[in-house]
């Protein structure tokens, strides 16, 4: 399977049943494809719903129903509709169990960057400010280097999205925790060794005895 | 007393140099009707306060296209590189705001609140030039309210005094900046007699809102 | 007629087309039975509703639709429901035009006392610090004097509600109106001397030579 | 992952001495099934934050007349003799807030907000002990979040999942404090399938339910 399926089976993992959900757009959004059977997770889109689902083969797209991208979606039964404050209350609230969110940089504190690239993309935040500072749970998922160079460093190089740190980030390569210690190896890919990660890495990484080889969603 | 106008005589009021909110995110739920209007009327050196630009020739993005915009307040341009060529040239202001802190900041002008006072961006780029307070040994931003001289509200249905309620996503900014305006001209979908909406399911209330138009059919 | 109906039939001619006005429990009440013909007025209660009416005779009462002082009433075709803090952004974000208030005190200042007497009466203020700070427009309406002692006072001695200025006092003996310079006398009530006002009243008075008799609605 | 619970089952979960929000404005839209099992259980030294404490027999007054309370936070005890005549006892600790910023502080505990600037207040005996903020040269209290272990929150309707919705006045502070609590129970009038109340109508979602009890019939 390629990098991206990698990332999201590996992340599926990580949801509970009952959890309330924000998927990031790209490769965070691929998460929902799999999610283990038997979990009830219910997916947030910031721009106003609850209980987003793709849309359904053969449906009629609504003009008033997209996800935060502005793609059409669907609603699952039991879905809610709500405006921008109350969507941005549930996330900063500490109501949104588990925020999957693309990343830039990841460094030795957890802080994540992912919203702009000075001189070069300045996107802005959207959301993203906010579910790193409000959710429960930040996991990162991104590709562990950017044309060959590392993006977990000792310190981020480009602005912060917060200074909160982020709890778990999951590459193609490896599962890293954050710690109060510091950055901890938990699991490498598949054909992947501990030390191709700590070469892929400019951080210091924490390597125990307990590295396991990654597993991920069917 | 009426508010139902047409959408030519509805931005007629709005002068060169406005300061707007428009509802919408990336497109889904924009008032479209007077977006275009604005766009015909050739309206210049507009502020926008919104959640986003959108794309080229999608909703707030057709203002952006036209030229019509100085300064924009939103939490996201990255979806419409016409918004970003601008800021480059110089031609365009561009203020980002977290998106959950400009629903805040808007709420707060519409609430009568002196500021929100949240934990996000505290130690970005985000706090430069602004207060920070010390709440319960935790650090949070001072952030001021944002209001405007109109809001362009975008709704599902309307009664004939102005009660609104909105569809799914196309929600989002629309209830906030209808409290958050000295004039509040909403365009609705449908236009229904007064007690077709329960009063239950009304979002925002007739008396806020001055204006009324209809949408065209042919712009969504 | 007696000095309550005196009361609310003068302050009913404050109210514009148009307005959304808040009454308090009490004399304010009264007011909304002596609008004048022709003015359309929207009357909030604090408890969550605007558009409220009177319950029609005959009407069954609902517990779900209930005054701010818990007793039944109906609303208007284009009445809508809302929470406690929509509620009071109507009110404190300055979208309520009016608000018709009882008052135990007043002073030179404008301000008003109305909402607790120490070591007496402790009922809390509710709703009305937030409707005196937030209202547009700030009108008190009381009886003149109480046992016989002046309300309108150099200063209040009771807690304030607000150190904001209400706009104007409605009493069964007179009109007065707050400004920078002081009170100013308006109207005395028919049958009422200027005299006798000023002697009913602590608080200095100014007095022009536009001092007119009040006027009321039908 | 039923949330339905029994009245019984649901009160057995909160300790004494547990803080408790619960809504209704002077009796209307309190989850009353709820009180009444709180008094048959005796659940004793409570903390209770509610808008007002109704009159004796009525609501909250219930708990109050059971002498179950150790303190109130409301706007408003002024139509509940009990109430004052515990105060001026010194068996209740009243502490009295104005109504919107009662409001505005739940929902900054459910919102994740640091404090509530608020004019209300200023200068008045609200302001004591309170830090003040000039914002743009006028002063403003800052005003600090309220949250619960339990939220008692009365429904008109439910779906299975916990979805709510509320009729006229009986809304008022039921889905602020469903926002600002740990846990949540709810006490609906009906329950109905999931689907049943339109995306639109959802006020309270499911998402901050924890506990969803049937009312009891002849208790509304």
């Amino acid at each position: 399977m390629d990098d991206k399926t990698l990332i999201a089976r590996r992340v599926a993992l990580e949801l509970k049943d009952g959890d309330l959900v924000n998927l990031g757009i790209g490769l965070p959004t691929m998460v929902a494809q799999y999610l283990p059977v038997g979990i009830d997770v219910s997916f947030q889109s910031e721009n106003g719903i609850v209980g987003m689902q793709a849309l359904p083969v053969g449906a009629t797209p609504s003009a008033d129903l997209t996800d935060a991208g502005g793609a059409p979606i669907g609603a699952l039964p039991g879905a809610f509709a709500f405006d921008s404050a109350m969507s941005f209350g549930l996330i900063r609230g500490g109501h949104l169990d588990v925020t999957v969110l693309g990343g830039l940089q990841v460094d030795e504190l957890g802080q994540l960057a992912n919203w702009m690239v000075p001189g070069k993309m300045v996107p802005g935040m959207g959301g993203a400010m906010d579910l790193v500072s409000g959710a429960k749970r930040v996991i990162v998922a991104m590709t562990h280097t950017a044309k060959g160079q590392p993006k977990i460093l000792k310190r981020c190089t480009l602005p912060l999205t917060s200074i909160r740190s982020v709890d778990l980030i999951v590459t193609e390569m490896a599962v890293i925790r954050t710690t109060p210690e510091g950055l901890v190896l938990c699991e490498v890919a598949p054909g992947v060794t501990v030390d191709q990660v700590l070469a892929a890495t400019q951080a210091h990484l924490i390597v125990t005895d307990d590295v396991s080889v990654m597993s991920v969603a069917a | 007393m009426s508010k139902s106008t047409t959408i030519q005589e509805a931005v007629d009021r709005i002068p060169d140099g406005a300061v707007l909110m428009i509802g919408g995110f990336m497109g889904c739920g924009s008032p479209n009707s007077l977006i275009d209007e604005l766009v015909r009327q050739d309206k210049k050196d507009l502020t926008v306060i919104a959640n986003d630009t959108a794309r080229p020739g999608v909703g707030i993005g057709k203002l952006i296209s036209a030229k019509l915009v100085k300064k924009v307040i939103a939490s996201h341009i990255g979806t419409n590189p016409e918004t970003q060529a601008q800021m480059i040239a110089g031609s365009l202001e561009v203020d980002l705001v977290p998106q959950g802190t400009l629903a805040e900041r808007v709420r707060a002008a519409g609430f009568g609140l002196g500021a929100v006072v949240t934990p996000t961006g505290v130690g970005t780029v985000v706090e430069d030039g602004k207060r920070t307070i010390d709440i319960g040994g935790r650090t949070f931003l001072v952030e001021l309210p944002i209001s405007a001289d109109f809001a362009l509200v975008n709704a599902k249905r309307a009664d004939y005094r102005g009660n609104l309620s909105y569809a799914f996503t196309a929600r989002n900014f629309n209830p906030l900046i209808a409290m958050a305006a000295a004039v509040v001209i909403a365009e609705a979908e449908d236009i229904v007699p007064v007690g077709s909406i329960e009063p239950d399911s009304v979002i925002t209330p007739h008396v806020v809102v001055d204006y009324l138009v209809a949408k065209e059919k042919d712009n969504g």
